[in-house]
């Protein structure tokens, strides 16, 4: 990577999030919203769909957050950004971020079809999708990035059938310039990708794991170590795909040549996956190899 | 109901342009002083080829009603064929006016107590150099030579804005050539049911 | 944008009431009082206050509400401390215990 | 100077002299020709536009709303499905007091598919808590967008212009467009009292509390309801905006007076047709007749239809006999929208007519000269009907 990392230490000290918000105890969304508003930094107008960030940024008429946001309806993030950016255009004023920022169920499920047009137009915004992998907000229902046999509200028993819904493929598909992946487990990662999505006009796409302890069935003091576990399982992978060139980034380019820890490792921290038995783990086990052959083919120049 | 208005009911095909055609008429009409123009084309689906028509309404004054004409004056028929296609005469109070783009004579229709004018538009049009099947500006001048309305100076003049910066001299040729070959034949009382 | 150009002043007597949330801290309240368990830094153990210079500040970086400053030593804000304890968790020295809050309550008394 | 265009382009031209800043274009039949004449004009350099072709009509009203919400004017149009894919877009954008203009081209609603016009559409959106302005022909099709936008800053309260699909947005007629120096008087720049911006951060249509709480300064703010309740005396308000509204442009330009109620005739007449849109227009030529016959009738078009402008109809139409309501729409299961709104408004009137009600032209029906005419003599006759049910007219099965 061209640009310099970086660390804790440069790591602007400056909250853009004020404390005493609604969120959880031990939410990921927060470390990650925390850490993403300090790389957009205050020339930046937010748009928001209902969603757990939602009840974060505070409730009327108090706002937990010191950028401006628009709120907006389920289906309208990226068009509303598109308006943003619309109307900045037309009274010529620059140099003002449009970041929108969404939920998995607001991004993959109900937000698809107005964030593919954003795409398709082209709009200069960066759509920063945060992955919790159900509908939190709402009381853990399945949404279409819940990965396979996870126990939600609405797969109660037998859990999700589906698999996961591949969201940065998808936005990949749209041939926009710059998509990436991160994970709330390391925060200087995604700070170092919205940056570096900030330097790139069109449209931006970060995919953001993010662990929920209420939602996953695991105690707060783990949500960092869990989001780890699933990069370090090689089951959620840190990439950006750069002008379409993919290249492993982070915690997942190291893993390149080593051995993952086990994928049961990981399902074995979160009640959502006590449905998860020998066979099951053994599928998904050889799915995740399957992935990482490829991941290693590649790395080493091999197509 | 009103007596002040005229009302011309124009038959084509989707894509023959009957639509522009009534527009410069509504134009060259509203420029000689009618202030009740209304052209309303075909409401609906019709695609290209398909028969379509548009009423054209003129008056000197404000016209309130814009539902499709039921009973016209005069019909314009862009496409001798529709005559076999559609009951282009429906309506058309006695004595009225029909002309119809063809190569034959007013006498070879049979329209009861109607008064046909023909012009084989198309030969004339294509003489005055517009491509094949370009009707919907030369048929303009059998409207003003049949027709007791508009002139045909001033339907010119409106050709000339409608296709300004789009060459109207073919399409005023066009218009001009086919006024000095129109036939008007005599109402066909005989015929008259 | 707040804007006096505003030249439709009839306007103003309009849409007295909407919602337009200002930025402030406590939106949710005084949100340590939602703490079980309040982390205590050992200065003893801790990397920046050991080496008594900028260092580590992983509780920082980690900490979902950024209520512990990258201070040497680092503090917590127990006003709004959700007592999460990520950041007790993550320490590389170990140097934060979560003690029982009802514990140091009557400490303090 | 006037041309003779469709009403299409009588909207695009009340658009462009509006100097819209953003429009969100999605094409839908019959509004599409409007959407295809603004594209012309800015692609052509005659209008310094945003012009955002979106995938939808949901979005469509989601960059006017962002837009608008970023301190720039903007504008849409829509039709039928489209609209109704609008719905909880427009309940944002007028709970969020954004004055956004739309033009609506009145068309019937699915299923069955239909391209053809009636009212169901903006009747079914009626509180959303838009303003909804109805238009009877070109001219007032632009000089209607052009006041919208007046009207929406001034009151805060996104407007919609209805105008029949086909029978005005496609026909052609003469229309008078207003001179852009006058337009520019009478519509100055748009200027609100905040936007969107870094500058000043706040965070827009928050989650809402039932009850009122405290800001960060201490000041009481209000809670949902309360919200709710100024949006509603607003739109109560807008009603006298509108008519100053009027007053103003009809002062520049000399065209206007009556932003309620289009009255023909009624001053001595017996009996008062009410309808909306261009049928209000079409019983005009009913009405002449019907006055030879010796019959004392008078139409009113209804301009202004949300807020309702009930003491405007109540003195309109109070000291009649009888009056008959003509509408595109059904409250499917009771009646249609605008008798129940004008029984209402009557309600508390000393004398009260009998009021009928026909419903017609629904998915394009055509509106027979003659079918107006049976109507009206049935209900003006000595023994006409007492019956609250609505008659359906031009059935032909």
């Amino acid at each position: 990577m061209a640009t310099n990392k970086t660390t804790i230490l440069n790591l602007p000290e400056e909250e853009l999030v004020h404390p005493g918000n609604r969120a959880c105890s031990g939410c990921g969304l927060s470390i990650v919203y925390r850490t993403g508003l300090k790389a957009l930094g205050r020339e930046t107008i937010l748009v928001v769909p209902p969603s757990c960030l939602t009840v974060l940024q505070g409730l009327y008429p108090i706002a937990a957050t010191q950028l401006p946001c628009l709120n907006v309806t389920f289906a309208s993030t990226a068009a509303a950004a598109t308006g943003v950016l619309g109307a900045l255009r037309a009274r010529g004023k620059t140099g003002v971020q449009v970041a929108a920022w969404a939920g998995d169920g607001g991004t993959s499920d109900i937000g698809i079809q107005a964030l593919s047009g954003a795409c398709e137009r082209g709009e200069n915004f960066i759509f920063i999708c945060y992955d919790n992998e159900a509908y939190m907000n709402t009381g853990v229902q399945r949404s279409g990035t819940t990965p396979q046999h996870v126990l939600t509200t609405t797969t109660p028993i037998t859990g999700k059938h589906q698999k996961k819904k591949d969201m940065p493929a998808i936005m990949a598909a749209h041939g926009i310039d710059y998509v990436a992946t991160a994970s709330a487990a390391y925060p200087l990662d995604l700070y170092d990708k919205i940056i570096k999505a900030k330097t790139i006009s069109g449209p931006k796409y970060i995919h953001v794991h993010t662990p929920c302890p209420a939602g996953w069935g695991f105690s707060a003091r783990y949500t960092v170590k869990i989001g780890r576990l699933a990069v370090e399982t090689g089951l959620f992978d840190l990439y950006e795909q750069e002008n379409g060139n993919f290249r492993l980034t982070g915690a997942s380019q190291k893993l390149l040549g080593k051995k993952r820890k086990p994928v049961d490792e990981y399902f074995a921290t979160q009640t959502r996956f006590k449905g998860m038995d020998t066979e099951k783990t053994r599928i998904i086990q050889e799915e995740v190899d399957q992935k990482w052959e490829v991941h290693e083919k590649a790395a080493a120049g091999i197509c | 109901m009103r007596d002040d208005i005229t009302k011309i009911r124009w038959h084509g095909r989707g894509g023959q342009g009957a639509i522009t055609a009534a527009k410069i008429v509504a134009n060259a009409a509203f420029s000689s002083g009618y202030g009740g123009v209304v052209m309303a084309p075909t409401f609906g689906t019709e695609r290209r080829g398909a028969p379509v028509l548009t009423s054209l309404k003129i008056s000197k004054h404000k016209i309130y009603d814009l539902s499709p004409i039921a009973e016209p004056d005069v019909v314009i028929v862009l496409d001798h064929l529709l005559v076999e296609e559609v009951d282009v005469a429906s309506g058309l109070r006695p004595g009225g006016l029909i002309i119809i783009n063809t190569p034959r004579p007013p006498e070879a229709f049979a329209f009861a107590g109607l008064k046909v004018a023909t012009a084989d538009v198309t030969t004339l049009a294509g003489k005055a150099g517009l491509p094949a099947g370009i009707v919907n500006t030369g048929i303009i001048g059998a409207f003003a030579r049949a027709g007791d309305l508009l002139d045909m100076d001033t339907l010119a003049g409106a050709i000339e804005s409608e296709f300004a910066g789009k060459s109207p001299e073919k399409n005023i040729a066009a218009a001009r050539a086919t006024y000095k070959h129109t036939l008007v034949g005599e109402t066909d009382e005989k015929r008259q049911q | 944008m707040k804007n006096d150009n505003n030249k439709n002043p009839d306007s103003k007597k309009y849409a007295c009431h909407v919602s337009h949330s200002e930025p402030g801290p406590g939106d949710g309240g005084r949100t340590g009082s939602w703490r079980v368990l309040r982390p205590v830094i050992d200065l003893d153990k801790c990397i920046p206050a050991k080496r008594n210079k900028p260092a580590c500040f992983s509780c920082w970086l980690y900490c979902p509400d950024g209520v512990i400053t990258k201070t040497v030593p680092p503090t917590i804000d127990y006003e709004y401390c959700k007592g999460c304890e990520i950041c007790a968790e993550e320490c590389p020295a170990d140097a934060i215990t979560m003690v029982e809050e009802t514990l140091m309550i009557m400490e303090e008394k | 100077m006037h041309i003779i265009e469709s009403g299409n382009v009588a909207a695009a031209s009340g658009v462009q002299l509006s100097g819209a800043q953003v429009i969100a274009a999605y094409p839908i039949t019959p509004q599409t020709p409007l959407t295809e004449k603004l594209s012309e004009l800015v692609d052509a350099g005659e209008l310094n536009a945003q012009y955002i072709p979106v995938e939808s009509e949901h979005s469509a009203m989601s960059v006017c709303i962002a837009a608008s919400s970023a301190g720039t004017r903007a504008f849409t149009a829509t039709s039928a499905n489209g609209l109704l894919y609008m719905n909880e877009q427009l309940h944002w954008a007028a709970g969020a007091r954004l004055p956004i203009v739309m033009c609506v081209v009145n068309r019937g609603i699915g299923a069955p598919w239909t391209v053809w016009n009636d009212h169901q559409d903006a009747m079914a959106q009626r509180d959303t808590g838009w303003i909804q302005l109805f238009c009877c022909d070109h001219q007032q099709i632009i000089d209607t967008v052009i006041q919208a936008f007046r009207l929406a800053e001034t009151v805060r309260i996104p407007v919609m212009v209805c105008y029949d699909g086909y029978i005005l947005s496609h026909t052609y007629m003469p229309f008078d467009i207003p001179e852009s120096a006058a337009v520019s008087r009478f519509l100055p720049e748009f200027a609100p009292d905040w936007a969107l911006d870094p500058a000043c951060p706040a965070n827009l249509n928050t989650v809402t509390l039932p009850d009122i709480r405290p800001n960060v300064r201490g000041e009481t703010a209000p809670g949902y309801m309360e919200i709710r309740q100024n949006l509603h005396g607003d739109m109560r308000r807008a009603i006298d905006v509108v008519a100053d509204t009027d007053a103003q442009f009809a002062k520049t330009f000399g065209r206007g007076g009556n932003p309620f109620i289009e009255p023909y005739r009624c001053d001595d007449a017996e009996y008062v047709a009410v309808a909306m849109g261009s049928l209000s227009y079409h019983l005009r030529d009913v009405i002449d007749v019907l006055r030879q016959e010796g019959l004392a009738i008078g139409v009113a078009g209804l301009r202004l239809y949300r807020p309702f402008p009930n003491r405007a109809v109540a003195e309109a139409l109070s000291a009649k006999k009888g009056v008959i309501v003509f509408e595109k729409a059904v409250s499917y299961g009771y009646e249609g929208p605008l008798y129940a709104d004008i029984k209402a408004a009557l309600y508390d009137c000393d004398h009260r007519p009998a009021v009928h009600n026909y419903i017609l032209g629904l998915g394009g029906r055509e509106i027979k000269t003659d079918d107006l005419f049976d109507s009206l003599r049935t209900s003006c006759g000595a023994d006409a009907p007492a019956t609250r049910e609505p008659a359906f007219v031009g059935l032909k099965i």
